[in-house]
């Protein structure tokens, strides 16, 4: 990349021909109204999408691509650009068509139409979905070049659902209900437990996001929204909630998202995604391009509540200053922060730690290495260094 | 025109009552248990059979997995290993989980295909891959599969987070001289398997 | 359409094949996450567009099309649903090549690339941007059917820009500063005049909407955000700000946007989008389905502050009952509201009426037409009545 | 590595000076003291005969418009009528409006293609065209410019809303029995003018 000492990339000792010539476009009609029924982003950028990593996964349809944070401003997820992640790809459901059955531990089993539901009392919550597998290639040390790659399981959308809460009632609860289990209506059938008292408290059955229909490869019609907690849970193409008196220890809660400790024993149940931040920019994919003025950025959010304040470090660690926090601090959604700052040119080691509204603070990868060792895959929430070379060029790397 | 409608009713009266014959489709989920097994019978033999005709493309001959496909039986004793190999001998708490899962999302591609009968074949065919039952004659059904156990049931607990890691809510986190001056000790671009705009390394 | 008494529109005597049969989509592999690097909206959504009347305007490169406000929950408006206002078309503009002037009334005249922009301190915030012709074809008596088209000129939107006054910080205003004015770069040269306290306040030169970069109609790849006022100062593809001490009375100002009263005289400078509200549903374009339990929903928003409170009548205004609004409740943003009842299959008039945090009662048509004549074309911020019939079906009327 | 950079400089120093030429070459707003206006001239002669080269197609021979594109002549006396005309001549209250906006916008589809002279040539013609100036030897130019006035100048004062429609700010608005019992007097559905889907009805 072009390093430019100073203000401006533009040359300053003659008239920039973008001004003082008349360009088409500011000369000739662009599209009329009746072009975009549906608008997309500029063909300028192009490089703002999902990635996928192919050789994580044998087949694209269990498999996962990654949110571009990289290109993200704000707290908002663009729903197209929200990660995806599917166990037998995504499947394409006419709401027509889809039921949800509520049975087991109930008063009165039930069916629900799509319809059904949109007559139901809603609710609008913004929150973060984070899947427990984020980070989970860098616990053995740096792996992926890219805070999208690293980071970018991650979305925070504005959801529009009905409480579990109000069709758990209309289907009567029995008194030895303890655990629900959520199945999806997609090809792997997904399923897992939930304890009652989750349910009953901020769950959501969502049918909208970001203002419209979920998109196809986040559940539409319906899904589950699990406040702060893995996202996993946050069953897709959500067809059926049984009510039963304990958990159902299905694949999903069993062979993968238990965590694998150093002793051989695993934690299982290990639903809230601890407080963990991210610098976005700054970062492998977005290389500080010039000297003075700069804005470092990124995201910090906590399945326990509200991020209380985001701390960076330019020096690995050693030096660390109170980020500001810009934009709306919302329950267990992702919070911007900002530091603006001149750069000089000097090599950093860009860190961030969040709090919390419980006082967590965000480990060290080594801290969480010590109490869990290097097996667990999933809940890796330590906090990341980026290398800022001279050239503004950064990378992934381990310090000791 | 009316007046303004009083408070709607408590219960909503949205949804219907679910049909026995419609529970019976969908509810078919398996617990640990037993609750939720349908009657019915097979043995590791015809397990084997059913295994080599409709997963082993994936899965290999014996469950050890063909290229990235998960790997289902074996790495006993690898869980402290630096690269555990979790399978359903090694890792899996509850048998149950085996028949639930293959009955719901196997085989992958071609799911809800497997009668009762050929799932119970084939979890008894993966006991046997996992040396958990040795008798090829051994026929699983539903009155003996909540007694047979998985040797990692135990190792399996609760989240204590809250107690075990409670160093790291902290009061005071450190802002000054908070460490020795750091050295890179590890790089992302020495493993150099970052995907390059949309395609990843080729990797087999 | 099919009306249904009860609970459900499934028959309930014999088992739906929906659910005892196993369908394509629970059996096949969907996409995988190599197929949507940057998603859309399902198929089964395809009725959810922006629209345009193609008889309003000579050419639909100085037209407008309008947000399918009856097919939004939330309060965000996805980006490819908001309305489009274009005077010249959408200038397409590569970043690259787009520049931004200050000059005037300051110590120093400057251009700013977008990268320097970009690193300059920036924000995140919610606001609507309501045109002020929204409605503007209802002055004379109820024209449209379609909360579409007789409200939906209107959006709502998390925007990151920088705040105007870093940048005319930057430039150094002039004691004698009291005007700006912005100008667009597309072909139409969009130039208003703007009060220096309104642009040192809260105006932003953002670059992002809900996440992403701004869209290509919205202004890419800079646009002012001016919140409160009307839509017509938010300047798209920004190109210039000139600092003065007096407004320039361009075109759109004089002959557009000013609004003329009974006697002949006109108002100019109504920038203040006065607190407004409309039911989305029922709507001509969202009938009732059902008989029993319904959701009512709508949208209120004011340009002074908050909405504190939507009052919904069902009988044409003769009583009314306070909506249960939810969602966040911000300065300057669309604000959802709801009324859960159940109906019988009356008859129903159905109105909304805003009040906001100044303590403005959005007001009936009648009465804005007693003070304001029918000739004002702009600031229609009248109580709308749906008509809705015993089949569900809906339209737009005038009372009397 | 260093410490912790100290706090940003106060100013950024970002963006760089604007140079001579390039503010003359976007600074081409004109104000109604005539400020920006540009050293020239045209006659109402010169402008009819470009207007109907470059602009009559859409607006007219006569300024009254072609089809639904916009009307830029007639229309005095109108303004307090069912419909208003409003134009240059009937509604606009600055002539440097005209000069600013066709030098920026027209002709539509080909802007900024127009000389500082025939955008005077064009104004004079339009004031011709609205009964302002009756001789078709009339030059406008910038010297002349500031002293024409458009007649419906004082008929604009500045937003008054928050006095002239304090009622509209009610502290007990009005909750039950609010009015007679409404009768529908208009239906969107008798004009007939929604459109159905994408398009909207034909128009001309
Ligand atoms: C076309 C490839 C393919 C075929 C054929 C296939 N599987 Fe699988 N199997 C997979 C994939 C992929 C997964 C992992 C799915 C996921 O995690 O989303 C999987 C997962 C499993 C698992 C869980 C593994 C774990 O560690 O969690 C079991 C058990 C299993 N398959 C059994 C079977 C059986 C039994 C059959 C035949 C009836 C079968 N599979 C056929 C691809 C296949
Ligand atoms: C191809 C059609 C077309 C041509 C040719 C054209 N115009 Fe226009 N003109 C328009 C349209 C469309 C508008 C309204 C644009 C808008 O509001 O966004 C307009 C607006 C105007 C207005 C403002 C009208 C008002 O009431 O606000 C003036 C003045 C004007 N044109 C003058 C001219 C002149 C002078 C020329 C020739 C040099 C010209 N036009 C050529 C289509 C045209
Ligand atoms: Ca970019
Ligand atoms: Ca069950
Ligand atoms: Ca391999
Ligand atoms: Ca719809
Ligand atoms: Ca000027
Ligand atoms: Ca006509
Ligand atoms: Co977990
Ligand atoms: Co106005």
């Amino acid at each position: 990349i072009a390093m430019t000492r100073g203000a401006s990339a533009t040359d300053t000792t003659k008239p920039d021909p973008l001004i003082t010539e008349v360009q088409d476009w500011q000369r000739y009609l662009g599209d009329g109204v009746d072009k975009r029924p549906y608008g997309s982003p500029s063909k300028f950028e192009k490089n703002v999408i999902r990635r996928d990593v192919s050789w994580l996964t044998a087949s694209a349809e269990s498999s996962v691509n990654f949110t571009p944070l990289h290109e993200l401003d704000g707290i908002i997820t663009p729903s197209g650009l929200c990660f995806e992640r599917h166990h037998g790809g995504v499947a394409e459901i006419d709401p027509a068509k889809h039921r949800l059955m509520i049975n087991g531990l109930v008063e009165k089993p039930l069916v629900f139409t799509m319809d059904d539901i949109k007559r139901m009392p809603r609710t609008n919550r913004i929150y973060f979905l984070e899947c427990a597998a984020n980070s989970g290639m860098e616990w053995r040390g740096a792996q992926l070049n890219g805070c999208q790659f690293t980071h970018g399981m991650v979305h925070n959308v504005m959801y529009t659902g009905v409480p579990l809460k109000v069709v758990l009632d209309e289907a009567g609860l029995r008194p030895n209900a303890k655990w629900l289990m959520l199945e999806g209506g997609d090809a792997s059938g997904m399923n897992r437990s939930l304890p009652v008292e989750k349910g009953l408290s901020d769950v959501l059955l969502a049918f909208a996001m970001n203002g419209e229909a979920l998109r196809p490869e986040q559940g539409y019609p319906l899904r589950a929204v699990i406040p702060g907690w893995e996202g996993n849970l946050w069953v897709k193409w959500l067809r059926r909630i049984e009510v039963g008196d304990q958990p159902w220890q299905t694949r999903e809660e069993t062979s993968k998202y238990t965590d694998l400790l150093a002793d051989g024993r695993s934690r299982k149940h290990t639903f809230i995604m601890d407080a963990k931040s991210v610098v976005t920019s700054p970062s492998p994919q977005a290389p500080l391009k010039y000297k003075g003025r700069n804005v470092l950025s990124g995201f910090a959010w906590s399945g326990r509540g509200t991020i209380q304040r985001v701390d960076v470090s330019l020096d690995g660690g050693r030096n660390w200053q109170t980020a500001r926090i810009d934009g709306p601090v919302l329950d267990k959604s992702l919070t911007r922060f900002y530091v603006d700052f001149d750069w000089n040119g000097e090599e950093l080691m860009v860190q961030s730690r969040a709090i919390d509204s419980t006082g967590y603070v965000q480990p060290t990868k080594d801290e969480l290495r010590k109490v869990r060792g290097v097996n667990s895959i999933y809940h890796n929430n330590g906090i990341q260094t980026w290398l800022v070379h001279r050239n503004g060029d950064s990378e992934n790397v381990e310090l000791g | 025109v009316g007046a303004a409608p009083a408070e709607p009713a408590a219960k909503m009266g949205l949804g219907r009552e679910a049909l026995p014959e419609e529970i019976a489709a969908w509810d078919t989920d398996v617990r640990p248990d037993g609750r939720g097994l349908p009657v019915g019978r097979g043995t590791v033999k015809q397990g084997d059979e059913l295994f080599q005709e409709r997963c082993a493309s994936c899965h290999g001959e014996f469950g050890q997995g063909a290229g990235r496909w998960p790997v289902l039986a074996g790495g006993q004793g690898t869980l402290r290993a630096d690269r555990p190999d979790k399978t359903i001998g090694s890792f899996w708490p509850d048998l149950s989980t085996v028949y639930d899962y293959i009955r719901r999302a196997m085989p992958y591609g071609n799911a809800r295909s497997l009668t009762d009968d050929e799932a119970y074949a084939l979890v008894a065919f993966l006991l046997n891959l996992n040396d958990i039952v040795k008798d090829e004659n051994f026929e699983l059904n539903d009155k003996n599969f909540a007694s047979i156990k998985l040797p990692n049931a135990e190792a399996f607990f609760d989240d204590d987070r809250e107690t075990s890691e409670k160093k790291f809510w902290n009061k005071d986190p450190c802002m000054r001289n908070c460490r020795e001056l750091p050295k890179v000790t590890g790089k992302a671009i020495s493993v150099d398997v970052t995907p390059d705009g949309k395609s990843g390394p080729k990797v087999d």
